[in-house]
């Protein structure tokens, strides 16, 4: 197969082996359904509340303030839909931003066609809210903020305790999507004010299919999944208990890792960019330079077309992506990188890198060198670099 | 994606991409916020034969490819028979596009087009069947089943 | 640890070790995000849709009418919720029955609580939905009857076929909560009329967590899940790719086995309920004693509570259950076995016994001898037994 380089680590990670280990007798032989009265399947009821335990403690959160779910997308939705139902006599008004993800915003524009009203909130050209903005959106009918902790593309880490103490000061709900941000920055949902946060395993090197919603215990909360009793009745199915085992096993082994890893993936981080906007001319990184994930890098090299850039990298054995994986079946520039102001031409020439703690420096120098030939090469074939070149003659 | 070998042929080497000096046409569709502009040079002789061809492309890789493809097509064909290269030839002959790519080859042949327009102008010549190309070609495009 | 007799299939299957190989390589290996544009990941939307074929064969349906879910809770909420919305001009009553399943029952009357008229109809003293009750039951403004093809407690299958038949000729869509009968016995969706089916793959030897909605081409459908572009944009979420070859992997095992499967458990239940009802005294069985799931027996044994029932059969490695796994939380008798007509006192006192294809004779053997014992000991200590003795003596 050749070289193989994987930097499409926010998209999704590796299984960590050790995680799929502890999945596997939970298929075959502990296969049983929790919620059965004999022992062989009630002893599955403890190994979840395991995972729950592994997973509050590692946000500061109490265990029944953990509720399992099929992932990120999923946890959005419940937070989003279920608080604007349980708190429909307060208010109509929810307050987000223009960077979130899909499964954010996509939701929020449902729920306007329900009759919600729905602010946007701008970002500046690093992506950052400011939590002046998220004050000022504040009416007397807002129930809800619901702030990214950290951007799937460009990496920018938002100020969360700020906006958790606003929200908290004008007693609003306050949440936060961080399946980018958890198990890769620390999170205190104590001290940061959170009253809601969505959580994907597949992102912290657990399995796919399975996340969780943080729910600060007091938050009227309604089921999203109606059905049986599973999840103290707020989350009806049948448990995953092989997932469950899978993410509290993920969470375990990242939460004892994240210091050193943030700090390993940052330097390398900061190599790469180092590298890039100093060897690549007229490239940008996209993104706050300093609050931004350890793991994540995003540039926009002029005169270029993401999806070509992302095909000849592929031929190199470097996976990449442009904007986040689940919109690559549009054709639209990212809305995060209009968002920060960028230009529709140069929003579409975009890469995101993102390592891992398996990621090496050669693996870096391998991109960067690669990154350098394929970008010349592709500028040749553009006419837009063709007419910018005879422009500067002019000049 | 799942791009044909004969896109990804084309597109890790593509055929003809460059430009033309004082080229007989030369034609530029598409729009860069849509993130594809494609740009085709003709050299044609006396005879009204298509004697060289170049490209520049942002796009793609389906709008590389069909660009490249649509260059080789054109290729020693009179103005003619250059406009009998339809997109759907262009598709064909790369043994076709993934659904949402099929557009990126509508631009190849709008490409041909402008750069046969422009031809057509410099020389005063009219072309049987040939239209002022529209400049944006993504007005009426579509994506599958529309509601969320 | 003694005798181990797993007689609980309906709650939940053993994965089938083929099915957790096949699964494997999607963790650590093939672990892309099938949504990415680089060949290492785009190669799990092939995969993807190769299950998604199996799935369609089995059902007779067409590939692009089978979208994944988290699970039969899932499937169900999706099939209700979205349909009340899409065709809220149409109207807004939907036709169901009174032995649903939890996750279409509390999707139901969540429905009520936002104004959408419900029908409920009474089933027979059998489990048995009466189609022409359904047809008298049909308004102009009906949207949607949903109707479970088989019965998860009492294992009675309804008539589908008439069903869908009555749904069609009135143009109303015709869902049908397929969790417990589908790779149970066979299910055309053409030859029958369904609309939408439900289905979970735990319940048929894949794994938790992963299930699919069968949506028929032309059906109006609304995303449950909002978000990013997977599942043709109608279910949001980075696929669970291992779940999704699991569930593949065990539909094309149980298909190819189904007709032998079905033929060898019912044999086997039958061998069951005859031993139990002729050995038993005071005993009924539940449910109809023709239609219904090759896998299921249900009993009620009188003057016995439920849970003390299955807690002496667990002392003797036997894993039953008295309703539904999900429900054993609540300490409410049974409302399937209500609305066949069961006293409080008789619904308490019920077993249901789901084999499987490893079930041997011996094992029913062991468990009917068991039964016999366990029920006689409980019978002496119960107030009511002695009531009913000391009466039976005045006669
Ligand atoms: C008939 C029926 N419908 C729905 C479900 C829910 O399926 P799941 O638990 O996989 O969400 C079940 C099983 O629990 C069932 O038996
Ligand atoms: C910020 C953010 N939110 C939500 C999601 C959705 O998570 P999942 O795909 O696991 O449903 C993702 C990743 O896809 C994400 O990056
Ligand atoms: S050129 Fe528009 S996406 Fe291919
Ligand atoms: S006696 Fe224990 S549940 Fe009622």
């Amino acid at each position: 197969m050749g070289k193989f380089i994987y930097l499409d680590n926010a998209a999704t990670t590796k299984t960590d082996p050790k995680v799929v280990e502890a999945m596997l007798p939970y298929f075959t032989e502990n296969y049983g359904n929790p919620s059965s009265v004999y022992s062989f399947a009630a002893a599955n009821k403890e190994v979840e509340s395991e995972q729950r335990e592994i997973i509050a403690k590692s946000l500061g959160a109490k265990t029944n303030e953990i509720y399992f779910t099929a992932g990120g997308s999923e946890s959005d939705n419940w937070a989003l839909k279920a608080t604007v139902e349980a708190y429909a006599d307060k208010g109509n008004h929810i307050i987000t931003t223009k960077i979130e993800h899909h499964a954010i915003l996509h939701t929020a524009q449902y729920l306007e066609s329900k009759g919600i009203q729905v602010t946007y909130l701008d970002v500046d050209e690093n992506g950052l809210v400011d939590p002046e903005a998220v004050r000022a959106a504040i009416r007397p009918e807002t129930i809800l903020i619901s702030v990214m902790f950290a951007n799937n593309e460009i990496g920018t880490i938002e100020p969360i305790k700020e906006i958790g103490a606003i929200a908290k000061e004008n007693g609003i709900l306050f949440h936060t999507d961080a399946v980018q941000a958890y198990m890769h920055v620390p999170i205190d949902v104590e001290e940061l004010h959170i009253d809601m946060l969505s959580a994907s395993a597949h992102k912290f090197n657990g399995p796919k299919g399975i996340g969780f919603l943080y729910i600060r215990k007091g938050v009227k909360i309604r089921s999203f999944i109606h059905g049986g009793a599973q999840e103290r009745k707020r989350r009806a199915g049948t448990e995953n208990v092989p997932g469950i085992v899978g993410m509290g096993t993920a969470a375990k082994l990242a939460y004892a890792t994240l210091d050193e890893r943030a700090k390993y993936e940052s330097e390398l981080r900061d190599y790469l960019i180092d590298r890039v906007l100093k060897e690549i001319p007229y490239t940008r990184l996209n993104g706050d330079r300093v609050k931004r994930l350890p793991n994540n890098a995003n540039f926009s090299f002029r005169f270029i077309e993401g999806e070509s850039l992302l095909i000849m990298l592929d031929m190199k054995g470097i996976c990449t992506s442009s904007g986040s994986a689940c919109t690559s079946g549009s054709l639209d520039p990212s809305h995060v990188l209009l968002a920060i102001g960028l230009p529709h031409e140069i929003a579409h020439g975009s890469l995101r890198v993102s390592l891992s703690e398996e990621t090496t420096k050669e693996d870096i120098d391998y991109l960067v060198d690669e990154l350098k030939k394929i970008v010349a090469r592709i500028r040749e074939m553009s006419p837009l670099y063709e007419d910018f070149l005879k422009k500067e003659k002019v000049k | 994606m799942a791009y044909s070998e004969k896109v990804m042929d084309h597109f890790e080497h593509p055929r003809n991409v460059g430009e033309i000096e004082n080229p007989s046409g030369v034609g530029t569709v598409g729009n860069a916020k849509c993130g594809d502009i494609m740009r085709i040079y003709l050299d044609i002789d006396d005879n009204q034969v298509i004697q060289d061809v170049k490209f520049k492309t942002f796009g793609c890789g389906a709008a590389v490819a069909t660009s490249s493809m649509a260059t080789e097509l054109v290729k020693g064909k009179t103005v003619e028979e250059a406009l009998g290269v339809t997109n759907k030839a262009v598709m064909e002959a790369l043994d076709g596009l993934p659904p949402v790519k099929v557009h990126c080859s509508l631009l190849a042949e709008e490409a041909i087009h402008a750069a046969l327009w422009d031809y057509a102008e410099k020389h005063n010549l009219k072309i049987e069947g040939l239209e002022k190309p529209k400049s944006d070609i993504h007005e009426d495009e579509e994506e599958e089943e529309e509601e969320y």
